[in-house]
């Protein structure tokens, strides 16, 4: 005997196997990304209780974060699209429609690359009496820590001197004596409370985007054969595909003002 | 699932829609961020318009393309249980971090 | 008297009474329902064994003693629960002391394996503290240089409270989770690190009582206890009055 | 596809036929037992690996009450052999157990029983080997997850067993993990005396041990739970469905929506671990006299609200498969319908929805207001209720029976007071003001170790001897049988009775000493000697169990079909069942335990038979 209701819906319940699969899957990632979510929360309220504790949500990219969401909302749309075509047995209509959700998709990984790039090339120092100063290009030689910074009169009112020219990597740069710096890196997870959640957040996200890159990639290129002897199976499974990137879509949309607006 | 190829169609034309719609909530987000909503010194009315607008999309995304509002009553059962329980997570995690004992030294 | 049976440590607090009495009230309810259920399963069971009964019925019983029991079950949990549970929980962490009941106030604060309390010395107020003042001498982190911190105290794994006066507990840690248990005087809370957690207990009776580390923090954790002596005021306010200030000895 | 075959009509007009999947090709051996998408064959490949897990998990635990009983003396026998595979920072001078040691066998015994014993055994093999028979499937819906399921469970369970032979050992904080304990473990931090590796030391193996066995739950829950939604056989609608196949799906709800937390959780501590952040590390942590170098601002009670998230659907995991297994048993030796079946299914439901509201119950302590502890009292309290009701329908269940003890029926019946006993015990536990005694003594260890070692394991045996047959073609020892439950029986108790007077006297759990260095333990050290003899003597007592499962595969007496006289659909099967199960389209006539129906001449009426008038 073969297993019933891979492709037809089953009469009682009115669904396929694949997409109450998909729908519990779903279900578990809203449990996930709820506890992320719910982490998030704990985590900001924390913060907020503390005296000086900054949540520098300014530090983020908005027009990149804007961009990216308007191309994953844009890849939602295309991937609808290229199951429709499906639907209406338009072979390459939909390869066309999958094609372009594939670039956007590589398109979202890319700019969110750069933004890690900027993030990983921007640092911060905490000082002793308390003060951060960010900026660009850190480095630590010869008991100094050098630093190009975004605001320079900050930096100054904290105790740095322009550099002198022997310490001068890049044009800019202020110095200030190891001894008065707690710690300083870039803006990587551990800097502090905010990047740690946005980079797990993002992460994950981007882990997401991947997986779903690699599913709907294999429909467009190895569907080929399906399409010739099920079309509907084929068409099922981009629906089942296209659920997950809607997902991913909606959590994205959760993400973008709760790490770079709010 | 038996569409026919111009409910189809239609369909394909809502989409084309909601997309724009959710373009412009998207701008709206962004633009309405500049100011600021409610009390000087809290970012609470920021926060809950931000989310109030991510949420109305989210929920275009799941109706409209997910197909949540022809899906069948099997999927709302366990997806209904389940936002439950992102909420209770979400709103005991939150009473427990309001109500601790409270320190009180009685100097 | 099932508590006897059970051998529940003896009580040396006030408030333990309570718990012991609630205590010994759930385990009176568990075991009637424990040997009411036991007597009819065990009777079911030799009634209905094959060789006496070797046809079932296919009804079983009609009796709707089941509904009885299960709703007798919730009307004795709900008054557990709002009778005894509730309000009791509620003295505990709502009724502090307040100050005409002359508390002592002291910070307990746990590390891997110890627990150091710092009482506030003759001001009664309590120094500030900071980590970075964090040393082995100095292991609550006082701040030397802070004034009410000049006459506060500092002990190591045995430390002294009076009867009669109830001690209040502001419960730390530095590193990892501990629990701050004394079983004689029915009190035990976490020590979180980054947060303070306040308890409180009313000592009726003298004694050397164990404190008991209750929350695994490391291969050190069997044995991170302290001792804690309940005396007279008298012998207490003479005990404090020969510890020497923490800042002499920085 | 092949619509000839699939019992219920297609509804769909223009879909065409695939020709190539129908004939059954011969598959090799690696396809066939290792490989294999077949629901059977996994079952029994999660079983087995169970089994193994439990005993390891046994042996860890025969080890720690060994030192419980005699602190600080050589491990006999194997004391020599466990140095030099451990090393010496694990095992001291005198061959005795390091606390770091005891730490680490704590940890893994409750990790290994608990994620790769008992929820493998109850849900992995049984479910997988069941629950498609008793709903006349094929198969799982989607065999090759399955399939993956199964080997993410055995890839989370070898990094487990491989993280005890890396340097530092294997996880030391609990089974709970908690942070900021577990962030700092198996670090030169905490421990600077061993060089630890960055991935391959015992905490950081832990959770991505943990990573690859959620993400086996996961899979394995979407899995049942389509299945169940979707390929019952034509007339077994919901009421007629067997309790084991609701247990079955309550039980996979719990798991696909509790893990995920516990998910983000791991994956927090990971970061907390390897990229240095904080998400549970609060400012100004002193760690060995150093302040630790990070950033702060993290929670600690966040690891714990998300650990616990989970940790409380799990023991409603761990226990409903088993409530399933013995209602089977049960009305299968009473021959009689089960009592109050739909209450049952209701209450397994409510008790389903329930248990994630009520986790904070084991965070009493962690200096909770009014508000909050009144809301997770008054819920699990209420959550008791469907469970007085489970057991209580049960034991009314074997009211006007016709009661065949076999060693299936001992051990269901035994279940019955063992559960009602660790329930019970429960109850005191749920009520804040006396937790604040009973937390983290053994009272605590007495109370989940009589639901899940009397209770679960108890039911898991009666499961297999029960289904044995099925999955064999023979069934096992009776004699073997009955020398195995007894034993049990007694020594279990032996073990985890003294464990109330211990916990009510103040005995802490994880006391590495077993209490001999505190003067509240002196006059009861006693017990913990009766408690080892105890295990040692149940460990004895598994010996003819093991026997009779392995010699009877071959040796036992031959099972016909239906050799219990059955109603449930598994035994319309041939035994053992072929790939693809059912011979032919099964269609279901009526109610799971239609025993000794008045008017019939057997005393059972198969849910598969047509009426006969
Ligand atoms: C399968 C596992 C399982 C089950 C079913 C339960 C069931 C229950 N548990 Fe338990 N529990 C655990 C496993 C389980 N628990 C574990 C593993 C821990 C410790 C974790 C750790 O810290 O490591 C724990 C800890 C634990 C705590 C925290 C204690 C502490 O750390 O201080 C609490 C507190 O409320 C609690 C309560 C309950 C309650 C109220 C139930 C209720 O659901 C029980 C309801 C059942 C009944 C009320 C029985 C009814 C029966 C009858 C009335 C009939 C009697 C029958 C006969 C005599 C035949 N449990
Ligand atoms: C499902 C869960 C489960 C099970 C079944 C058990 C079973 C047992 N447990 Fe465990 N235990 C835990 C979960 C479990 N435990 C947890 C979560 C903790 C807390 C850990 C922590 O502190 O973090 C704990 C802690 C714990 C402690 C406290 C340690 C401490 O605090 O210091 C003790 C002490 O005696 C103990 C003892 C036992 C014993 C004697 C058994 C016996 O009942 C074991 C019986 C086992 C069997 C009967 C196995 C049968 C299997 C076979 C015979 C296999 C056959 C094999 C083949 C055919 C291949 N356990
Ligand atoms: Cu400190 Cu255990
Ligand atoms: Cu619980």
């Amino acid at each position: 005997m073969e297993i019933p209701y891979t492709v037809t819906a089953r009469a009682d319940t009115g669904l396929w196997n694949a997409k109450i699969g998909i729908w519990l899957f779903l279900a578990s990632e809203v449990m996930l990304f709820g506890g992320l979510f719910s982490g998030y929360v704990f985590l900001r309220l924390g913060a907020a209780s503390t005296p000086d504790y900054d949540w520098p949500t300014e530090l983020l990219n908005v027009p990149m974060g804007f961009v990216n969401t308007l191309i994953l909302i844009g890849s939602s749309v295309t991937v609808i699209l290229s199951w429709s075509a499906l639907k209406l047995r338009e072979y390459n209509k939909f390869k066309i429609w999958m094609s372009i959700t594939l670039l956007c998709a590589v398109a979202f990984l890319g700019i969110k690359t750069v933004e890690y790039t900027e993030k990983f090339t921007g640092y911060g120092i905490f000082l002793n009496d308390g003060a951060e100063i960010k900026g660009k290009y850190a480095t630590e030689q010869e008991g100094f820590v050098t630093i190009v910074p975004k605001y320079p009169e900050k930096a100054e009112a904290a105790g740095f001197t322009p550099a002198p020219a022997t310490l001068a990597v890049h044009e800019g740069s202020y110095v200030i004596p190891v001894e008065n710096v707690v710690r300083w890196s870039n803006f990587q997870p551990s800097y502090n409370t905010f990047y740690s959640i946005y980079f797990t957040l993002t992460g994950l996200h981007a882990l997401h985007v991947i997986g779903g890159v690699v599913v709907l990639g294999y429909f467009l290129f190895f569907g080929g054969p399906m399409w010739r002897t099920n079309p509907e199976h084929l068409a099922n499974r981009v629906e089942v595909g296209g659920l997950f990137w809607h997902f991913v879509d909606l959590v994205w949309i959760f993400l973008f003002p709760i790490l770079y607006l709010m | 699932m038996a569409h026919s190829a111009e409910e189809i169609r239609s369909h394909v034309r809502f989409y084309i829609g909601v997309f724009v719609g959710l373009i412009i909530l998207t701008i709206l987000t962004v633009w309405i961020d500049q100011f600021h909503i409610g009390a000087e010194d809290s970012d609470v009315g920021n926060t809950i318009v931000g989310l109030a607008i991510a949420t109305l999309k989210a929920g275009l995304v799941a109706a409209f393309f997910m197909h949540l509002t022809s899906e069948k009553p099997m999927i709302f059962r366990f997806l209904f249980a389940t936002v439950a329980f992102v909420i209770a997570m979400f709103i005991l995690m939150l009473l427990a971090h309001f109500d601790p004992i409270v320190p009180v030294f009685v100097q | 008297m099932l508590n006897k049976l059970f051998g529940l440590a003896e009580n040396a607090s006030d408030h333990g009474l309570m718990i012991d009495h609630m205590l010994e009230v759930v385990h009176w309810f568990m075991l009637a329902l424990f040997v009411g259920w036991t007597a009819f399963f065990i009777l079911t069971l030799v009634k209905f064994r094959r060789s006496k009964n070797p046809k079932a019925n296919y009804t079983g019983t009609k009796s709707k003693f089941s509904t009885h029991a299960e709703v007798g079950v919730v009307i004795v949990e709900a008054i557990l629960l709002l009778g005894l549970a509730l309000p009791l929980w509620t003295q505990r962490v709502n009724a502090f002391p307040t100050a005409d009941q002359n508390p002592v106030n002291i910070r307990v604060v746990g590390q891997q394996f110890l627990f150091s309390i710092h009482y506030p010395g003759a001001d009664n107020t309590f120094g500030r503290t900071s980590p970075e003042f964090v040393t082995d001498q100095n292991r609550v982190g006082l701040d030397p240089s802070d004034e009410a911190a000049q006459d506060d105290i500092v002990a190591l794994n045995s430390f002294h409270v009076p009867t009669g006066r109830p001690t209040v507990m502001q419960l730390s840690s530095k590193d990892v989770i501990h629990n701050f248990a004394v079983y004689t005087m029915r009190v035990a809370q976490d020590m979180i690190p980054g947060s303070e957690i306040p308890m409180w207990f009313t000592p009726v009776r003298t004694g050397e009582w164990e404190v008991i580390c209750g929350q695994l923090c490391g291969n050190g954790h069997y044995s991170m206890k302290a001792v804690m002596t309940v005396e007279g005021p008298a012998e207490f306010d003479a005990w404090l009055a020969n510890q020497r200030p923490l800042v002499e000895s920085l | 596809m092949a619509s000839s075959t699939t019992p219920a009509p297609s509804t769909d007009s223009h879909q065409e036929h695939a020709h190539d999947e129908h004939h059954e090709h011969e598959l090799g051996f690696w396809q066939k037992y290792i490989f294999s998408t077949d629901h059977k064959v996994i079952g029994i490949q999660y079983g087995l690996t169970a089994l193994g897990f439990l005993l390891v998990g046994f042996g860890l635990m025969i080890l720690m009450r060994w030192q419980l009983a005699y602190p600080g003396e050589a491990i006999p026998f194997i004391g020599n052999l466990l140095k030099n595979v451990l090393g010496d920072q694990m095992i001291g001078a005198n061959n005795e157990m390091t606390p770091d040691l005891y730490n680490s066998f704590g940890a893994m015994h409750g990790t290994i029983m608990v994620f790769l014993g008992v929820v493998p055994l109850a849900f992995g093999a049984f479910g997988n080997y069941v629950v498609p028979l008793q709903i006349g499937a094929p198969d799982m819906a989607f065999p090759k997850l399955n399939m993956a399921s199964y080997w993410s469970y055995l890839v989370g369970g070898v990094i487990l067993l491989m993280s005890f032979f890396v340097p530092g050992g294997a996880a030391k904080s609990g089974w709970t993990s908690y942070s900021p304990l577990a962030s700092f473990a198996d670090t030169a931090l905490q421990n600077p005396g061993i060089e630890y590796h960055m991935i391959f030391n015992g905490q950081t193996m832990w959770l991505l041990g943990m990573v690859f066995l959620i993400s086996s739950s996961l899979l394995g829950s979407v899995n049942f739970i389509t299945t169940i939604i979707q390929l019952r056989a034509p007339g077994l609608t919901w009421m007629r469905l067997p309790f084991f196949c609701w247990a079955q799906l309550v039980t996979a709800f719990l798991l696909l929506l509790a893990f995920p937390p516990l998910e983000v959780a791991a994956i927090m501590q990971l970061m907390d671990r390897l990229a240095g952040t904080s998400f549970f590390l609060p400012t100004g942590l002193i760690v060995n006299g150093a302040q630790v170098a990070i950033s702060g601002g993290g929670s600690p009670l966040l690891y714990q609200h998300l650990f616990w998230f989970l940790g409380h659907p799990e023991v409603y995991v761990l226990i409903l498969p088993a409530v399933g297994i013995v209602a089977e048993v049960i009305t299968n030796n009473t021959r009689k319908p089960l009592w109050g079946y739909k209450s049952m299914v209701f209450a397994t439901i409510i008790l389903g929805f329930l248990s994630f509201v009520v986790w904070a119950h084991h965070m009493y302590l962690t200096g909770m207001g009014t508000k909050v502890s009144a809301f997770f009292q008054t819920t699990t309290v209420i959550i008791s209720i469907p469970s007085v009701i489970l057991i209580t329908s049960l034991i009314i269940s074997l009211w006007g029976g016709s009661i065949r003890f076999n060693t299936q029926m001992l051990f269901a019946t035994a279940f019955l007071p063992m559960f009602g006993i660790g329930g019970l015990t429960g109850l005191p536990l749920a009520f804040s003001a006396i937790d604040l005694y009973l937390h983290d003594t053994y009272y605590v260890i007495a109370h989940f170790h009589y639901v899940v070692a009397p209770g679960t394991i108890f039911g898991l045996f009666a499961g297999i001897y029960y289904w044995y047959p099925k999955m064999s073609g023979r069934k096992m020892s009776e004699r073997l049988g009955k020398m195995h439950f007894w034993p049990s029986l007694v020594f279990m108790n032996g073990i985890f009775l003294p464990m109330f007077i211990h916990g009510m006297a103040g005995f802490h759990r994880r006391w590495y000493d077993g209490g001999a260095s505190y003067e509240l333990a002196q006059n009861l050290l006693w017990l913990n000697k009766v408690m080892t003899i105890s295990a040692f003597c149940l460990a004895i007592a598994q010996i003819p169990f093991i026997i009779n499962l392995f010699i009877s595969w071959k040796l036992g007496r031959k099972a016909t079909d239906n050799p219990w006289d059955a109603t449930t659909m598994e035994w319309a099967t041939p035994t053992p069942p072929p790939h693809g199960n059912f011979l032919k389209p099964v269609t279901v006539y009526r109610g799971p335990y239609e025993y000794s129906v008045p008017g019939e001449t057997r005393d059972f009426s198969p849910q598969w038979e047509p009426d006969s008038k």
